[in-house]
Parts: structure tokens; C-alpha cells; sequence
């Protein structure tokens, strides 16, 4: 009897596991960003890469949406809105830093109204470097989030200073 | 998400995050079922400081920060700040580097007009039209990226000149493009101007008159679809404009439909400028020395981007850092018009009369901005413990 | 004996698996037709299934104002109307498992359980795009109803019954399709506006007001009305087929004209923008209505004579 | 009309009556006009408005620096291919402006920056609100100005 609920309860997590990976729904997020990186998430739905395909839809409403794609430096007025936005998903929920500015501020890193990437407000989980990344690119790194998803590895706030503690 | 709930009243949010927009920027717009009553507008969400930025960073630094002003129309930034700074230090960029600059600047025309028809259709929940546009239009993010190497942000430009030429090769892919995206644009003129259910979203919506668009100063395609006459290329002739002069697309209508037909028919145009370029592209060296100390001096520099006329100011002291950069994008012109123009509308009508001026929002919102607070800070010190941490060591070899 | 018959038909077949199978199977078929005709590949087969089960292994929020008893009951009401209304169709081509004079009607209304329960699902959750998301679903309703309703009772009255197996045995020797096109026609398009397929998606237009009455909605009421709406695409596909497209007698009938009704569905999804509601409600009343009437008239004139 | 003749025409309208303006003209195509009685600013858009000349095409300000306790504001007004730059100082401290709403309704968004990264006040702005700061932006501390120090900012949360 026993053996058998854990048979069902494997099929069912497995079954949640394949679901997932296989409709993922996006909403995208633009947190100052030059619009480089948002016209090409934008081109990833259109005819020549079509990422509908792939299961991946692009959802207005923070409620319907597993990963959260953030493009932009973050600006300090746009920060509470991302944390806003963030809070709002129901889980499962994942990050996605698409652009250099994403990533670590890029070439606004520095400037007074910015967070220098999106990992100083909200923990990310995969990051697609490039300014713009190209859309091939875009769906490339959203592809090894999804394989990623099969073998979770725990959350853990990237290491941007890492070089810092090699001189502390 | 709080409601707010007045009597009889009830006041939306689109944006920041919100799915019309793809860029941030809150409106705020009050209805009366589904009349707007009240518009309202908040920017800042893309203000990143890019002013004050470039304040601290030196001439060439500059180029690439401004190219990322906005991902849309980047290269005619660049272009504006290149010619800017050449005419403060009295250089001039050679006669084919002229032509390479209004080559790609109208090729980026052509790309930003289709992603806008795109972008409008998705708006007016015409999903296939934005998909066809959007498929064509990777056509010139092609031969873009064949010319420069990059699909946005195409770092064309250098101070003094360009640097990308274009071979035979390149030629013959750039004219096999724009023959294919022509047919392609006279089929969605087509559709534009005689798809009764599309032409029920634009015919008659948000009409402004030419008095209208005169006071509000509205530029770019949104004022010449009112029928006035403004667009730089034609006004003031800049970089290889002279030898290639520009027909200026207007209509008397000025509604949304008149921007659109305005639209297509500068993609007309800019196919004829491409082709006058490329059968007579003067050889001569692609790039003129430039110093790297500007002499001091203001200039102004007007150009015209794909939403209107980019202005940029750029004030020297004599140094390698500029004292002071003003950058005035077109979308911020154009905003006071839309604000004004959205009252009385349906709400469903709200997403085409802000797409209608096609806004950009990074390009508003850029202006000032410091270097850095927190993170600069550390990364200097970080420099310093460096250097410290190198003199400490050879110290000690010494002894 | 009959009991199990009752349950089999609730849970299995007409009911139950196989219409939500069914459901999941023409949104697909749907999704990917309109795809090619935007020139796209399209989701995998699987894709609606996929959707649903992550949906419901997906946390729920309830949002704070919301009544709680509500916003997890309509989901599962407007799911239950779908499920029911399919035990008045020739569901396969198989006839219904149950029929009685006046089913009809019944089914009619059981098919707009679904946008009454988006509506008030709509203005329980407080938000501010869901409420214009539910004030437009039921604006929509009032357009488009008394249209699909009248088109669907010419043939009622044309067949002498308003019972859908009797329709659906007489629609076998008669294709009504060529005697009354202009019911046809708003018979289809009604269904259009009952699923809120483009060009009748004003009230979940994403670019102006996020996901509409369903913005708070995530999880297992999303999950929950998806396959209500899948549902009731197969169950109205299948009642304009058995009424108007020369019945189904057959699985193989049923399927070729289903799926011939989903195409020109996807066709038209593909063609139009959308449309403002005051244009909606404009294009019902001012067209729908008057064209139906019109239709009756013609019928009542054929019927003295 | 060639931008000789626009100029002309402008420095006609801007030296009319006995307005206290200087004008210089740094390069064929440039006019400059120092405005040196902040009253006469408005009259003065108003003559080029009259006159079609131009639209405004932005407000610069530049910040002399702490040492100098002035601000110089530019308005550039592009008729065809001349430009028209109204030149008018104002002290650092305390200093006012005008606002051109009235006359040009689109000088609003520029005229709001300039008041919250200059710290110029304009009299008579109808939404003098933040336009491009944050909403947590600390009062007094103008971002633009070249005493900004990003220290004056709260550190980053």
C-alpha cells in the first residue's frame, strides 16, 4: 500500500516536473532598459523563431506567469514595482536577467538612479549575457533554465563581488 | 493593485508594467466607463542619467554610452553626438563615411517604421499583421548585421567618421532586401489603408489638427501627418543629406490612419535614398583622425531619428570630458500631444494613441544621471587596494 | 444497469475524460492552425495538457477583498455548465446520452454559465483591469446572446423541435446551412463571441487591460476556466455542426465537420482586428440582430406558404 | 525664407521696444539672444510664436559650478535650419523662471526637469510634480548640479 502511494506520488511529481518545463509562461519586465533587449524578446514570438513551439507564451499578468524575464539596469523607481511584480507570481517562480545592464548595471553601471542589476533586488536565476542578447540567445538560455528545472539546484544570491573577498 | 474608487470614477494604471507597453512608463488615465476623462503622466522609470554620466566620462566613452540611449533608434544618436563633437573640434568625416552614416541611419528607419506597424497591430489586437511585420522586418536586421555585425546597438559609428565599409557583395544583399521589403511595405499599405475592421481602430482617432500640432510642438511623422512640414533632413540638411535630398511624406488628415500612411510612405522613401546612396557611394577614406581634447565651444545639433527630430547639445570646456550633454529625444515632444489627445477617447483606444507616436520610452527618460553612488565608489577602492596591495608586495620583495 | 450507463456518460463518454480530452485536443488544433496561418510553427501536441497540469500544480493566490467561497467556486461552476451542456449533443457523432423537449434552451444557457461566472469572477477579485475585464465580458454578453440564440432556433422551429437530437436527425437530411446561411453565419460568429476569440476579445485584450476578468487568477481557477473554455469550444462546435452543417451521424462525419468549422474559426481569428466593445455590441445589434430577424422572416413566409 | 532672413526677422522681434536684449550672432546660422530682465522672457517667445518662428526645441541649463553662484538657461527655439537661443541667467540659490506653459504648452516636461534636477523654481508650472526622479528622491538635492555628490543619497537598500 505503501509502496504504491509513493509510486503515485512519483508519477505525480513527475507529471508536475514535465508540465513544467513544458509551459513555461513568461511576463517580461522592462526596468529601464534601452528597449535593445525588449524588441528582441518581443522578435523571440514572431515567425523566424516562434518560441510558441516550444510551450513558452508571453502572459500579461504577473499571476499567470512562472519566469519572470527582467531586462535593464533597474532604476531606483522601477525597483519597488519589480519587487512588486516579483511578489505577485505565485510559485514556482524564476528570474530571468536578459542584457549586460540586467547583469551587473552594463554601461550605466554607476549611475546615481540605478540598482546595477537586477540581482541586487530580487534573486535570479539564470542570466543571458549581451547587449542585446540576440533572440537565439534568448531562447537558448531560457531552454537550459528549463533543463535546469529537472535537477534544481538551490537558490543562491550570485557572487558578484567575488573578487572582493579575494583581497579582504 | 489598489482600487481606487471615487464616485462614478475609477482611475487605471497602464504601466509601468503593463502589456501594451514594452518599455516602462506610467499613465495614469481616469474613466468614466470607458471614457477617459483625465490623463496623467509619470516617467522615471527608465531614467537612468545618462546627462550626468556623460559629464564623467571622456569623448569616446560617450559614444557608446549614448548609442544605448535607446536600442531602437541608436545608431542616429550616435550619429547626432558623432557630428556634434566633430563640428566642435572642426573636423570633417570623409565624404563615403557620410554616406555609410545616412545609409544605415535609413536602413534603422526601415527597421524601427516595420517594428512600429508591428508593435500598432499588436495593439490593435491584429496578431497576424504583427507577425508578418515582424517577420519581414528581420530582413533588414539582417543586412544590419552584415554591415555592422550587430542586429542593435550597431557601433557604426567612430568620432570622425565610420567603421564599416560595405563591399560589392554586401551591395547586392542590401538591394535584394530592400526590393523584397518594398513589395513587402506596398502589401502592408495596402492592409492599412483598406482593411475596414483595422480602419475602424484608426480612421478618425485622435485627430489633431494642424494648429494643434503646431502648439503642442508635436515632430516627426506625428506632426507631418498633420501636415506640418518639419523634418530635419529636408530643414537642414546633415551629413550626406546635401547630396541626397529627402522628399518629405506629409498628409492633411491627421489621425491615426495619416500616421500610418505617413509611415509607410517614408519607408518608400527611404528605399529610394538607400539605392541613390549605393549606386553612388564616393570613394574616399573612411575615417578622419580625431583628437582626443575637444576644443571648447557649444554646438547644437539637430537630427532627424525615426520618431522626429533628435536635438542634442553639447557644451566643451577644452578637456576630454564634455561639461555638459543635453539630449532631447523626439518621444518627449510628442507626449504632451498624446496626454492632451486621449482625453475624450474609449479606453480600448488608449494603446493606439500612445503607440501612435510611437514612444520611447528609454529615450525620454534618460537624462540625468550621476556616476556613480555606491557601486563606482567600490570599485575604485577596490583599484586602490590593488595598487596598495602591488606597492605592499614589491615592498617586501625589495627587502 | 442504468445507473452505471449515468455514471459512465457523467465521467467517461460524453462527460468527463473525453470531453475534456476533446477540449484540450480542438484548443490545440486551434492554437496551431492559427499559428500556420501567421506563418509560425505552432505549440507541440501536447501543449494545452501541459498548460493545465501546471496550472494546477501552481500555488494559488486569493487576493485579500476577494470572497474567498467565490473566487474558488466559479471556476468549478463554469467547468460543471460546460461538462453538462455536452450531454445534450451528439457529442462524436454518437447520439445524446440525454434529451428531452426544450434541451435546447437548457444547453444554450448551460454554455453561458462559463462568461456569466468570468464576469462575476471579474468583479469579485476588485482589481481594477478585472473589473473592466468583467464589465466588458458582460457588456459582450448582452451583444451577442439574443443574436446566437435566434440563429440557433430557426432551425429549431424550421425542424418542428426544440429538442437537439430530434434537430440533429432531421439536420441529417437536410443541410440548413444552404436554406439559412445568414443563421449560419451569426450562428458561427456567435460562437466566436462566446469564446472571446479575437476579434471579440475586448474583455481580455492584453494590450489594454492585462488578462481581463481573470487578471487575479492563477493556478487552478485559471486551470479551471481554460478547460471550461476548451469545453465549451467542442460542445459549440458540435451544436452548429449537428444543426446546420448536415448533422453528425458519425465519429468520421463529426470530426470533418467540427474541424472544417474550427479552421474558418482560425481563419477569421486571423483576419480581423479587434474590435472596441462599442463596435461589438455596434456589429451585433446593428447587423447580427437585424440579419436574423430577417432570416425568420424569410422562414415564417416559407412556412405559410 | 532662408535662415538669414528668419534671423533677421528675429533679431528684429527681440530688439523691439526698449527691451533690454543683447544679441550676438556666433555663427551664420545661430542667434543669441541675451535676455537680461526675466520679465520680458514670455513677451518675447510670444513675438517669435506670433511669427511662426520655430517651435522650442529644448530648455538647457548649465550649471556654472558651486564658485559661481549662476545658472545659465538656454532656450532654443529651430526655425528651418537656423537657431534662435534665448540666453537668460539666474543665481543658484533661489533662483526663479517664468513658466512658458501658457505660450508653449509643450515647455511643461522641460521646465519640470528643470526644477527638480537644476532646482530652478518656475512660477505658474500647472503640474510642478516629479517627472523624471524617483518618488524616494530626498528634497533638495539636484542630481544635475555640479556639487552633486551621490553621497547626498541615501545608500542603497
Amino acid at each position: 500500500m505503501k509502496k504504491n502511494n509513493s509510486l503515485l506520488h512519483e508519477t505525480m511529481s513527475g507529471l508536475k516536473k514535465w508540465a513544467r518545463v513544458n509551459s513555461p509562461w513568461v511576463l517580461h519586465f522592462n526596468s529601464g532598459s534601452c528597449n535593445g533587449c525588449d524588441i528582441e524578446i518581443l522578435a523571440t514570438l514572431t515567425p523566424r523563431f516562434d518560441i510558441e513551439r516550444l510551450g513558452i507564451k508571453l502572459q500579461a499578468s504577473p499571476r499567470q506567469a512562472d519566469i519572470l524575464l527582467c531586462t535593464g539596469p533597474v532604476t531606483r523607481q522601477a525597483r519597488e514595482r519589480l519587487l512588486r511584480i516579483y511578489e505577485q507570481m505565485p510559485e514556482p517562480k524564476y528570474v530571468v536577467a536578459i542584457g549586460s545592464c540586467a547583469l551587473s548595471g552594463g554601461v550605466f553601471q554607476g549611475c546615481y538612479n540605478v540598482m546595477d542589476g537586477v540581482a541586487n533586488v530580487i534573486p535570479v536565476d539564470a542570466y543571458i549575457p549581451g547587449c542585446p542578447p540576440r533572440p537565439e540567445a534568448i531562447i537558448d538560455g531560457l531552454v537550459k533554465l528549463l533543463g535546469s528545472l529537472s535537477s534544481p539546484a538551490p537558490k543562491t544570491q550570485p557572487q558578484i563581488s567575488a573578487i572582493e573577498k579575494v583581497f579582504a | 493593485m489598489a482600487t481606487k474608487r471615487e464616485p462614478e470614477r475609477f482611475t487605471i494604471s497602464i504601466g509601468p508594467q503593463h502589456p501594451a507597453l514594452k518599455e516602462p512608463g506610467s499613465f495614469q488615465f481616469t474613466v468614466d466607463g470607458e471614457i477617459v476623462t483625465k490623463a496623467y503622466v509619470r516617467l522615471g522609470y527608465a531614467h537612468r542619467g545618462i546627462e550626468k554620466a556623460a559629464e564623467q566620462r571622456n569623448w569616446i566613452q560617450d559614444l557608446y554610452l549614448l548609442e544605448r540611449v535607446c536600442g531602437i533608434c541608436s545608431h542616429i544618436h550616435a550619429t547626432a553626438y558623432c557630428l556634434a563633437v566633430e563640428q566642435l573640434a572642426h573636423v570633417e568625416a570623409p565624404a563615403r563615411a557620410q554616406a555609410i552614416r545616412v545609409l544605415v541611419a535609413e536602413l534603422e528607419r526601415i527597421h524601427s517604421h516595420f517594428l512600429w506597424i508591428g508593435v500598432s497591430a499588436h495593439e490593435a489586437g491584429f496578431e497576424t499583421l504583427f507577425m508578418y511585420s515582424w517577420r519581414d522586418r528581420e530582413t533588414v536586421m539582417d543586412l544590419l548585421e552584415g554591415l555592422t555585425g550587430n542586429r542593435v546597438n550597431y557601433s557604426a559609428n567612430i568620432l570622425g567618421g565610420v567603421k564599416c565599409d560595405i563591399n560589392n557583395e554586401q551591395t547586392t544583399a542590401i538591394l535584394d532586401g530592400i526590393s523584397f521589403l518594398e513589395e513587402r511595405a506596398r502589401h502592408y499599405f495596402d492592409v492599412l489603408t483598406n482593411d475596414a475592421m483595422f480602419l475602424q481602430r484608426t480612421r478618425g482617432i485622435a485627430t489633431m489638427s494642424r494648429t494643434q500640432a503646431e502648439v503642442m510642438g508635436a515632430i516627426g511623422p506625428t506632426a507631418r501627418a498633420s501636415n506640418v512640414a518639419r523634418d530635419v533632413r529636408v530643414e537642414s540638411p546633415y551629413a550626406a543629406y546635401k547630396q541626397y535630398p529627402v522628399k518629405m511624406a506629409l498628409d492633411t488628415r491627421g489621425d491615426l490612419e495619416a500616421r500610418f500612411v505617413v509611415r509607410v510612405n517614408e519607408l518608400f522613401e527611404s528605399f529610394r535614398i538607400i539605392r541613390e546612396i549605393l549606386a553612388t557611394l564616393p570613394e574616399t577614406e573612411l575615417a578622419a583622425r580625431f583628437p582626443r581634447r575637444v576644443p571648447a565651444g557649444e554646438v547644437v545639433m539637430r537630427v532627424e531619428a525615426p520618431r522626429g527630430e533628435l536635438y542634442y547639445f553639447i557644451k566643451s570646456n577644452g578637456s576630454d570630458k564634455p561639461e555638459r550633454l543635453k539630449v532631447r529625444t523626439p518621444t518627449i515632444c510628442n507626449m504632451t500631444s498624446v496626454i492632451k489627445l486621449a482625453v475624450g477617447h474609449q479606453l480600448a483606444d488608449v494603446p493606439m494613441i500612445l503607440a501612435g507616436i510611437d514612444p520611447c520610452f528609454s529615450c525620454n527618460d534618460r537624462t540625468v544621471q550621476l556616476k556613480d553612488a555606491g557601486n563606482q565608489a567600490s570599485t575604485m577602492l577596490m583599484w586602490e587596494e590593488l595598487r596598495l596591495h602591488g606597492i605592499q608586495y614589491y615592498q617586501g620583495l625589495n627587502k | 444497469m442504468n445507473g452505471i450507463l449515468a455514471f459512465v456518460a457523467l465521467l467517461v463518454f460524453p462527460g468527463g475524460l473525453f470531453l475534456l480530452a476533446g477540449g484540450l485536443a480542438y484548443e490545440w488544433v486551434d492554437r496551431k492552425l492559427l499559428a500556420l496561418l501567421q506563418n509560425r510553427v505552432g505549440p507541440r501536441w501536447f501543449q494545452p495538457l501541459a498548460d493545465t497540469i501546471k496550472l494546477l500544480a501552481k500555488e494559488e493566490i486569493i487576493p485579500d477583498k476577494a470572497n474567498k467561497l467565490l473566487f474558488i467556486g466559479l471556476p468549478f461552476i463554469a467547468l460543471a455548465g460546460g461538462l453538462t451542456a455536452a450531454l445534450y449533443v451528439p457529442m462524436a457523432g454518437i447520439k445524446p446520452a440525454y434529451g428531452f423537449p426544450g434541451d435546447l434552451i437548457v444547453t444554450l444557457y448551460l454554455l453561458s454559465l462559463l462568461t456569466l461566472c468570468m464576469g462575476l469572477a471579474g468583479t469579485n477579485t476588485l482589481d481594477r483591469f478585472s473589473m473592466i475585464g468583467a464589465t466588458r465580458t458582460l457588456t459582450q454578453v448582452f451583444s451577442y446572446e439574443a443574436p446566437f440564440l435566434l440563429a440557433l432556433l430557426v432551425p429549431a422551429v424550421t425542424a418542428g423541435s426544440w429538442q437537439i437530437g430530434t434537430i440533429a436527425t432531421y439536420a441529417q437530411s437536410h443541410w440548413l446551412i444552404l436554406v439559412q446561411p445568414v443563421g449560419f453565419v451569426v450562428a458561427l460568429i456567435g460562437l466566436m463571441g462566446k469564446l472571446e476569440m479575437p476579434p471579440f476579445d475586448a474583455p481580455e485584450a492584453h494590450t489594454e487591460i492585462s488578462a481581463g476578468a481573470l487578471t487575479e487568477y492563477s493556478g487552478r481557477g485559471l486551470a479551471f476556466f481554460q478547460l471550461a473554455k476548451a469545453v465549451e469550444l467542442i460542445v459549440g462546435l458540435t451544436l452548429v455542426a449537428a444543426i446546420y452543417l448536415g448533422g453528425v451521424s458519425n465519429p468520421l462525419w463529426f470530426l470533418a465537420k467540427t474541424l472544417a468549422l474550427l479552421l474558418a474559426l482560425a481563419g477569421i481569428q486571423s483576419l480581423l482586428t479587434r474590435l472596441r466593445i462599442d463596435q461589438t455590441v455596434g456589429l451585433w445589434w446593428r447587423y447580427g440582430t437585424i440579419l436574423v430577424l430577417l432570416q425568420w422572416l424569410v422562414l415564417i413566409l416559407l412556412k405559410r406558404m | 525664407m532662408n535662415s538669414e532672413e528668419i534671423l533677421t526677422l528675429a533679431s528684429g522681434i527681440v530688439q523691439s521696444w526698449d527691451w533690454a536684449t543683447e544679441i550676438s550672432r556666433p555663427n551664420p546660422k545661430q542667434l543669441d539672444v541675451k535676455v537680461n530682465v526675466l520679465q520680458e522672457l514670455v513677451p518675447i517667445v510670444v513675438g517669435l510664436r506670433v511669427k511662426r518662428l520655430g517651435y522650442l526645441s529644448a530648455i538647457v541649463c548649465l550649471d556654472g559650478g558651486p564658485e559661481t553662484n549662476d545658472m545659465e538657461v538656454l532656450y532654443h527655439f529651430c526655425p528651418g535650419d537656423a537657431i534662435i537661443a534665448l540666453r537668460v541667467h539666474v543665481p543658484r540659490d533661489g533662483g526663479t523662471l517664468p513658466s512658458l506653459c501658457e505660450v508653449v504648452p509643450g515647455a511643461e516636461v522641460f521646465e519640470r526637469e528643470l526644477r527638480e534636477m537644476f532646482g530652478i523654481e518656475i512660477t505658474g508650472l500647472h503640474t510642478p510634480d516629479r517627472l523624471y526622479l524617483p518618488d524616494d528622491w530626498p528634497a533638495g538635492v539636484y542630481p544635475m548640479r555640479k556639487d552633486f555628490d551621490p553621497k547626498m543619497l541615501s545608500p542603497r537598500p
